[in-house]
């Protein structure tokens, strides 16, 4: 019902924005009317298909804030980051780290929660690491729209995840996974504990992958 | 009933390199639909070329070659204005001949 | 180059292939040679052994690139300068089914040809020349096949 | 070619470097890959088939669409593709390419285009739009895109289609700025066109549409604009939706003035 009523709300304006000339709004449009043409316009423009709702178009305070082509201002910014480290759920019992051949396998993985995906559950996601990052030497066929993580507990130091020295670090590669904006308000990297697309488990699995020195990735 | 090929035959010395596209799915049978079904194997198994009605090659093919395939090959002797005939059948039968003039 | 240990595994196993395939000496089929594209694994080859030994022959060529961008796609060529070649085939190691195209030899034609296939994982692809006298040479590279896009 | 020169190499790299080598390798024979698929595109045959298609009669009304106005008069082809999306007098609409063959198949042939909208890709009237799109683009190959922006709406679009590419949102927080907003970066070994300015002749939008080799399909901008947004997680984009429009404008204009290359050969 109420999501109807919007709906409808929306139609409306839509139908404002594509025909603003007919209207007789001939003189140029404020970048303000435009913010408000352009939301009416992309709500008018998609549908529901499979497990992609519209309400996937519903920003929160981050993805609003970083959704012009330049970055938020600095309160802005640090509330988005305050808010995003304090979501961050730590793991049951202090169990940070996984098996890094699983982890392997989720950062090799760019499936999942797309419309042509059926479950949006996250044992039916990968992790899709390799999409944006150089992670294990032998791959290469990786991204480079996020840094390399080549040797990325090695470079930093990790000879053993129990040890309380690595603590800082261990602790800041899960909060990245869990919620990438608490460290950066417009990381290009999704928030893979906070929205749900990896479980716990398999976050471990990631960690392992990264931090562990008998990973490939720390040879 | 196929789409046609596209065929480019060109002089270059005394040969004519030819050029072939087919409109063909060149399905391997080893696929499933969205349903979960195997789609059924459906590809060309032989290619063939004359020049002015006179054959110059035969081929085989399996499976494994591309959608949409293409096929270069050069024909020796050929001569401006000289015809080249292609044909293509595939495992259901089907076949199609097209004709393009060397230029 | 290839030391000779190399060398002699590679013939060993272009000579399984085209035993499997039913094309060494006992000649060429007139027909759609429908088993020598039905060849499934290696293993399945290396049951059916005979023939001559293949042997890696710098004068036949294979093109293809080092890298596929896309499985679906490869561009791969064969060509000979040697005389006497009565067939040009290309064979893909990993594949179902090895055996992608053969082509038969006329004097009409320049023994030069090049087609497109698909190849499932990076593998081995041979360019194999069947000589008049019995002979058989051929070519191989390795081609990669990249994971592209998203992996989705 | 030396087949066996090029293992040589290959190994060599393969074992002894570290990326920075391996990259240049792993692209450098992406670039060989592409070379030789250059000669012999299929989009070709969809060419072909998109010319055929222009000129039956066809539809409800049994016309042909040779007095399909795409912008520079009815039946002018050569040249209309790099000047799209355009505003259309008579629909009162900024269109695309496809979205204004949506309105000749309706108005000369008496097709139903929001049926046809509706309709899955490749399928039906969706697959002789793909077609038609290759010709008509085809139609304008070496042309350099001149994207009109006088009148206000066209101007009002690229606004539009500007806050459209940056627009977060999906369970994944991707915009189109996400991977081209900046040049140089790559999603595994595909380069990325930064597309809020012109990326360069026959790059991004000056590339569709386009043979997709991966699924061996002909793809239309907007298809490839709903496959973006499939992968951006986002919901469903209606075909020639506003927002499809305006962001075509938005890469169109930025686009301005690199040569096409249309239909081009994808992954």
């Amino acid at each position: 019902m109420q999501r109807k009523h919007t709906l409808f709300a929306l139609a409306a304006l839509a139908a404002v924005a594509t025909t603003g000339l007919v209207t007789g709004c001939a003189s140029r449009p404020t970048p303000a009317d435009l913010d408000a043409q352009a939301l009416a316009m992309i709500k008018a423009s998609f549908r529901d298909q499979g497990i992609a709702k519209v309400d996937r178009l519903n920003q929160d305070l981050g993805q609003a804030a970083c959704s012009a082509d330049k970055p938020p201002s600095d309160d802005v910014a640090l509330r988005v980051e305050a808010e995003a480290l304090a979501s961050i759920r730590w793991p049951a019992g202090g169990q940070y780290i996984g098996d890094w051949r699983e982890g392997e396998k989720l950062a090799q993985n760019g499936r999942g929660m797309t419309w042509t995906d059926s479950s949006a559950a996250p044992s039916a996601n990968g992790a899709q690491c390799y999409n944006c990052h150089q992670i294990g030497k032998q791959e290469i066929s990786f991204g480079t729209i996020g840094p390399s993580l080549y040797n990325y507990g090695k470079m930093r130091g990790v000879k053993d995840v129990a040890d309380p020295d690595s603590a800082p670090i261990v602790q800041y590669t899960w909060g990245k996974l869990w919620n990438s904006k608490a460290y950066a308000a417009c990381s290009n990297m999704p928030r893979f504990g906070h929205a749900r697309l990896l479980d716990e488990q398999q976050l471990r699995h990631l960690m392992a992958l990264l931090l562990d020195p008998k990973s490939p990735v720390n040879q | 009933m196929a789409d046609p090929m596209r065929i480019r035959a060109q002089v270059a010395g005394d040969k004519a390199t030819v050029r072939v596209l087919m409109s063909h799915e060149m399905e391997t049978g080893l696929r499933k639909d969205a349903a979960g079904k195997a789609i059924p194997a459906w590809y060309i198994q032989e290619v063939s070329a004359k020049l002015n009605g006179k054959s110059v090659l035969t081929a085989e093919w399996g499976a494994s070659v591309s959608k949409n395939p293409f096929l270069q090959f050069s024909v020796r002797g050929a001569k401006l204005g000289d015809k080249v005939a292609v044909t293509w059948k595939d495992n259901k039968g089907d076949t199609r001949t097209d004709e393009a003039t060397v230029s | 180059m290839l030391n000779r240990r190399k060398m002699l595994s590679h013939s060993a196993q272009v000579a399984t292939l085209l035993a499997g395939v039913g094309l060494l000496p006992r000649g060429a089929q007139a027909a759609y040679n429908a088993p020598a594209f039905e060849i499934k694994t290696m293993a399945e080859l290396a049951k059916s052994l005979g023939g001559g030994t293949p042997t890696e022959s710098k004068d036949v060529a294979l093109t293809g690139p080092d890298i596929a961008e896309n499985g679906a796609v490869v561009p791969i060529g064969v060509s000979t300068t040697l005389p006497g070649v009565k067939k040009l085939l290309l064979l893909v190691e990993k594949n179902p089914s090895v055996l992608s195209a053969m082509f038969d030899v006329t004097d009409a034609v320049d023994a030069n040809f090049s087609t497109r296939v698909k190849m499932g994982q990076s593998s081995n692809v041979y360019a194999v020349a069947l000589m008049a006298d019995g002979k058989v040479l051929f070519a191989q590279k390795e081609v990669k096949v990249t994971l592209g896009g998203c992996g989705g | 070619m030396k087949p066996f020169s090029w293992i040589v190499t290959a190994l060599a790299l393969a074992v002894s470097v570290g990326a920075p080598a391996q990259q240049k390798s792993a692209a450098d024979g992406i670039a060989e890959y592409r070379r030789m698929l250059e000669d012999g595109n299929p989009a070709e045959l969809f060419e072909a088939k998109g010319e055929d298609l222009w000129k039956t009669a066809r539809g409800p009304k049994k016309a042909t669409l040779q007095r399909c106005d795409l912008g520079l008069g009815p039946g002018v082809v050569k040249g209309a593709w790099v000047q799209m999306p355009r505003w259309f007098a008579d629909t009162q609409r900024v269109q695309d390419l496809e979205s204004r063959l949506l309105t000749c198949m309706e108005t000369l042939q008496g097709f139903d285009a929001a049926e046809i909208a509706k309709t899955g890709f490749d399928k039906g009237e969706q697959a002789t739009l793909a077609a038609l799109a290759a010709w008509i683009s085809a139609e304008s190959r070496g042309q350099k895109l001149a994207l009109p922006q006088a009148h206000a709406e066209e101007k009002r679009f690229f606004e539009l289609g500007k806050r459209a590419f940056f627009f977060r949102g999906g369970p994944m927080d991707f915009s189109c700025a996400s991977c081209h907003g900046e040049a140089g970066k790559r999603i595994r070994l595909q380069d990325l066109p930064d597309l809020t300015k012109n990326p360069g002749d026959g790059i991004g939008f000056a590339a569709w549409p386009a043979y997709r080799v991966s699924s061996g399909e002909m793809w239309s901008m907007q298809r490839r604009l709903n496959d973006c947004y499939r992968q951006q997680r986002f919901p469903y984009p209606g075909f020639a939706s506003d927002v499809t429009i305006a962001l075509g404008v938005y890469m169109g204009v930025n686009a301005q003035g690199a040569k096409s290359i249309a239909p081009a050969l994808k992954r």
